[in-house]
């Protein structure tokens, strides 16, 4: 099995209130040298086969991404 | 490490006492896992060691009561064959060390002892104590214990159709989530625990076992919270979406008869499920530990017996049926399920791992045998009398009204229950936000209204009243929705009662609630004890919250607690003498409240009841905290429209319209009613108070006329508490 | 039996949780109701109109109503939908329909960033899909909501909307969209709950006129 | 600013009932050879200052992440 991590970013602010949300609290605790803040996803996967990059691809398109809101990238390892 | 050092049954939390006395019970020395189990068996949580003995004073017994204390929760008749099981349950110190997931995982576990009685539940209740909100430790755990009771309850599909939040700085340091949840059942559909049937397998049903809150929930809960590391448990992980499916398989499973017994996983886990199901069942059980399926690649056999993993049941079934039970829950509800033993004739718990026999116990040792103590009886002394010329009468009375309606105790709640599914199930008649919440039972024209309640100050001044207090406000509450009470629930929260004079407050206060339910002809059928809820600085009151149901035979009958037409009357029911001690509106423990009058709150509770069931009341509200004029207002905030009434004036006018008592609530009827009303109420005392209408809640006390407009209470009753946490 | 009592399929996930109301309402304006597992890889043979009930499907992991739009019996509702079948999808349902792509747009979370469960008031906005009976646009409904990611996001061109939320908008959808339908108005998604709004005791019966059109106008189209 | 990204990851001996769930939805998709996914987050901030990691740190310790339950890890870039 090989370790296979995919990252699913929302694909702009306003898709993301999680992120604003959470840059407002961090201002209100006193962090206020912060700009943008953006949260996503990070999916780590044991993948089996020769192929565990090309089915962790095949998995974000049929299920681990929605393209109309988030872009996303597959890394072995 | 200081621990390390220590003997390994102190580590475990094992008196020296106990540890000797396991091997005189047993006949030999334990091995370590033995002596794991038998340190959780035998902790207060799981034993009820010093509260046991106090336990039996409740009345237990009544024509509808089929199943009192003693199973996984109480069941009553309500009719047509229908049952309906329920009780309510503390996940305080968990909730203290991680709110979210604490509290979530606490509506888990009272929702599986509702499943395990063979029932689907079909509502859910919190009660929730925190320290001020002017504390960000306490707006933290709110926030996060709220949001952790809505996101299971909310993906389980159970409503969360009342509760209540109480604020006080006593519970700075120990907060207080307790969650109640109610099913239905038939008769003949009830399930038990005890093993039945040699020969018959055990199958483990849900999710993997992993290291979750290993001595977690019950070493926590039977100690006071200190700053030990070593003591902190990993983490339960709330999965309500696995106990949907255990939900919906169990009643698949229950359906079709295939469940000889069923049995949640709780404290201590397996230990506890398997030695409480062999020793009801006057049998042996016999677990083969390799069998379990585990999240983990390595587990010690000890660990598998006391995992406290969550979302798992465990089933007695007949041999013939296992591949069918594997099968269903496999295939129709992807879940694992697995026989991982079986029933054998003798009374030994034996559990196996790599062929070695490494538990063999009589279970009775562990489920029934753990020591009990009488706690010390201190009485604590009288309490000084109010001195109510050192509390200064406030010149404006309305803006001191004002001020009390917003304070989070009193204050509206929405910010709360909108968190919380409270329709899911299209039953719903009563929503959150009045007295009881009522429920429709499905596919019938009956309801229930539910309620949790409490009474923390009296109960700390005069714990015998103040238990009898808890149980009456929670039947007048359920009465003001026209439902007759029938029995209750509770959960005694306390604080260490070893020491000081907790051990006398808690035998006063089952006395007091004794008393009441008595006089109601509401037995106790289920609860929880929670000890230990006190830190080195502060001690919380103590606070037994009472859970209660009530039936309403027409479910188009219920009454809510908002005004709703111009030119209705207000009647005063009932009597008694408000005071401020102890009040909402005194803010502390202080002084001697009104001892409640059983008489009174009796025929108070039949009288409402029998006018709805009339269909003479227009709505009705109990007067607790905060007195008459919150009672009033919160009518008349509910229904958006004002209210003239006028009071004989006392000594003090902020003792009429602020003092508390309980045995009085406001209702409200077409001018036309009111004779009609009066007649039922027979010797009930009925003063008209006034009249619905306009926009303004006008109070007139003798010569003084206090006045709010409905727009500006409700305004400052509906942003008080997302204010205090913005 | 069928133009009378027409077959009305219930679709059933892990997780759901409103199917059995969504099912009581549905046959209370006179359907037949065929539960339907999300393992089955058909409908019922006779199936005039398809409900995905409300709940949390797979426990809204990964994005809610994801998982469920890839379970089996979505193939047989696309193609029963791409036949001009009726299919309504409420709450979860909806958010299955768009991931499905048989809606236009994903629905975030609401603006509180938590739960809102309320009664909502909702104005008809296009009274020609079929959807809301008799009623002008304008036209208000009292329905509750109950959901943690209720604000619908995307392109109201690619659709209908059939439903907005008065001026409060709770959720913070765009265009107020509380309902929208596909192109052809055959299927709706809406985050309000119509089967919590069968009944007066519960609240208000205002919800009936969702499960009536789903039932009259297949009973127009079967003549 | 500089970009500090934040991984929260559920602890190895916690539940992932999120990682749990997807796993089987893969599965029934015909992805065999899988074996475990854990599913976190991934935060990217934009800091400024002469310390972003420092204050990366800080926020996770304040706010980001739950230690009791979560494992966390800080890059810069
Ligand atoms: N934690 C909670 N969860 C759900 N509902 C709550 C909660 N707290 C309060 N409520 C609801 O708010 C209303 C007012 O609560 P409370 O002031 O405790 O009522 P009462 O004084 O009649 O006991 C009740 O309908 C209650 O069910
Ligand atoms: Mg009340």
């Amino acid at each position: 099995m090989t370790r296979v991590v995919v990252t699913v970013m929302p694909r702009s602010e306003t898709l993301d209130p999680q992120g604003q949300a959470v840059a407002g609290a961090l201002h209100q605790l006193g962090f206020d040298d912060l700009g943008d803040v953006r949260i996503g996803k990070r999916i780590v996967l044991e993948i089996g086969g020769d192929d565990p990059v090309g089915q962790a691809h095949a998995m974000c398109d049929r299920l681990l991404v929605n393209r109309l809101i988030e872009d996303y990238e597959v890394d072995a390892g | 490490m200081r621990t390390q050092t220590l003997p390994r049954h102190r580590q475990l939390g094992l008196t020296d006492w106990e540890a000797e006395r396991i091997p005189q019970l047993l006949g030999r020395d334990p091995t370590d896992t033995e002596l794991v189990m038998f340190s959780l068996m035998w902790s207060e949580h799981c034993s009820y060691k010093h509260s046991k003995p106090l336990l039996g004073g409740f009345p237990t017994d009544g024509p509808h009561i089929l199943q009192g204390p003693g199973e996984n929760a109480g069941a009553i008749d309500v009719g047509d064959g229908m049952a309906v099981a329920f009780k309510i349950e503390s996940h305080n110190h968990p909730s203290a060390v991680e709110p979210f997931e604490g509290a979530a995982t606490g509506v888990g576990g009272i929702v599986r002892d509702i499943i395990a009685m063979g029932a689907r539940p079909i509502a859910l209740l919190d009660s929730l104590r925190f320290g001020e909100l002017t504390s960000a430790k306490s707006r933290f755990l709110f926030r996060r214990a709220v949001a952790g009771i809505g996101h299971y309850g909310n993906c389980i599909g159970v409503p969360t159709v009342g509760g209540e939040v109480g604020f006080d700085d006593c519970y700075e340091d120990s907060c207080l989530v307790n969650a109640m949840c109610i099913g239905v059942v038939a008769h003949d559909g009830i399930l038990r625990a005890a093993a039945k049937g040699i020969g018959n397998r055990l199958i483990l049903v849900g999710n993997k076992t992993g290291r979750d809150g290993i001595g977690g929930a019950s070493v926590l809960a039977s100690a006071e919270l200190s700053d030990d590391e070593d003591k902190r448990p990993s983490v339960q992980v709330s999965d309500p979406f696995t106990e949907r499916k255990l939900m919906d398989c169990c009643a698949d499973l229950a359906q079709r008869g295939l469940f000889v017994a069923l049995q949640d996983l709780g404290a201590a886990g397996l230990t506890s499920a398997s030695s409480e199901m062999a020793s009801k069942g006057g049998l042996g059980l016999e677990i083969d530990l390799d069998r379990v399926p585990l999240r983990e690649a390595v587990m010690s056999p000890a660990e598998i017996l006391v995992s406290e993993s969550q979302e798992r049941m465990l089933a007695v079934v007949a041999p013939g049926d296992v591949e069918a039970v594997v099968a269903i829950c496999r295939d129709r509800f992807d879940l694992d399920a697995t026989d991982i033993g079986q029933v054998v004739a003798g009374d030994r718990l034996r559990a196996t791992a790599g062929g070695e026999i490494v538990v063999d116990v009589p279970a009775r040792l562990l489920a029934d045998d753990a020591p009990v103590y009488e706690v010390p009886q201190n009485p604590a002394p009288a309490p000084t009398p109010l001195d109510l010329a050192a509390v200064p009468e406030l010149a404006d009375l309305a803006d001191a009204w004002l001020e009390l309606l917003s304070r989070p105790t009193i204050a509206s709640k929405r910010w709360v229950y909108q968190q919380y599914d409270h329709l899911v199930g299209a039953d719903t008649i009563r929503r959150p936000g009045g007295d009881a919440a009522v429920v429709r039972l499905p596919g019938t024209n009956r309801a229930i209204a539910v309620t949790t309640d409490c009474a923390e100050r009296h109960c700390q001044l005069d714990p015998r009243a103040g238990g009898a207090a808890a149980v009456f406000e929670a039947a007048r509450n359920v009465a003001c929705t026209g439902a007759r009470p029938a029995a209750i629930t509770n959960c005694l929260n306390f604080p260490n009662p070893e020491k000081g004079h907790t051990g006398w407050r808690l035998a006063q206060v089952i006395a007091g609630m004794s008393d009441a339910c008595l006089a109601l002809g509401t037995p106790v059928v289920s609860g929880n004890v929670s000890l230990y809820n006190e830190s080195a600085k502060r001690m919380i009151f103590p606070t037994p919250v009472v859970g209660m149901v009530g039936l309403l035979e027409d479910a188009g009958r219920s009454v809510g607690h908002a005004f709703a037409q111009a030119g209705d009357v207000v009647l005063l029911m009932g009597t008694g003498e408000p005071r401020l001690d102890g009040s909402e509106y005194l803010g502390r423990a202080e002084g001697h409240p009104t001892p409640p009058q059983a008489d009174i709150e009796v025929a108070l509770c039949r009288f409402l009841a029998d006018a709805a069931d009339a269909g003479l009341l227009v709505s009705a509200h109990d007067i607790s905290a905060g007195g008459l004029a919150i009672a009033l207002t919160e009518s008349a905030i509910g229904g958006a429209i004002g209210v003239t009434t006028q009071i004989a004036p006392a000594e003090r006018h902020d003792v009429v319209l602020f003092g508390e008592c309980g045995g009085r609530a406001i209702i409200s009827c077409r001018p036309d009613a009111e004779h009609h009303l009066r007649e039922l109420a027979g010797d009930l005392s009925a003063a008209c108070l006034g009249v619905v209408g306009g926009d303004e809640i006008i109070i007139q006390v003798g010569d003084t006329r206090v006045a709010l407009p409905v727009a500006a209470a409700d305004d400052a009753y509906e942003r008080a508490i997302p204010e205090a946490l913005a | 039996m069928t133009a009378e009592h027409p077959t009305v399929a219930v679709v059933r996930f892990p997780g759901s949780l409103d199917h059995d109301s969504a099912a009581r309402a549905a046959a209370q304006a006179g359907a037949r109701v065929v539960p339907v597992h999300h393992k089955d890889d058909a409908l019922p043979a006779a199936t005039t109109a398809v409900i995905l009930p409300g709940g949390f499907s797979y426990g809204d992991h990964l994005r809610c109503g994801a998982i469920a739009s890839r379970a089996p019996i979505m193939d047989a509702v696309r193609a029963f939908a791409g036949d001009g079948g009726r299919v309504l999808g409420i709450c979860n349902g909806f958010q299955i329909l768009c991931e499905a792509g048989l809606l236009p747009g994903v629905l975030r979370p609401n603006r509180t960033l938590s739960f809102m469960c309320r009664q909502t008031t909702l104005v008809v906005d296009d009274a020609d899909t079929g959807w809301t009976g008799g009623h002008a646009v304008g036209t208000e409904l009292s329905i509750p909501i109950k959901n943690h990611d209720g604000a619908w996001l995307g392109d109201p061109g690619e659709g209908r909307i059939v439903l907005r939320y008065d001026a409060t908008n709770p959720t913070g959808s765009h265009e107020r969209v509380a309902g929208i339908a596909n192109r052809d108005g055959n299927v709706l998604g809406m985050m309000p709950h119509p089967e919590c709004a069968c009944d007066p005791l519960v609240g208000s019966d205002d919800g009936r006129v969702l499960f009536d059109a789903l039932i009259g106008a297949i009973s127009v189209e079967a003549r």
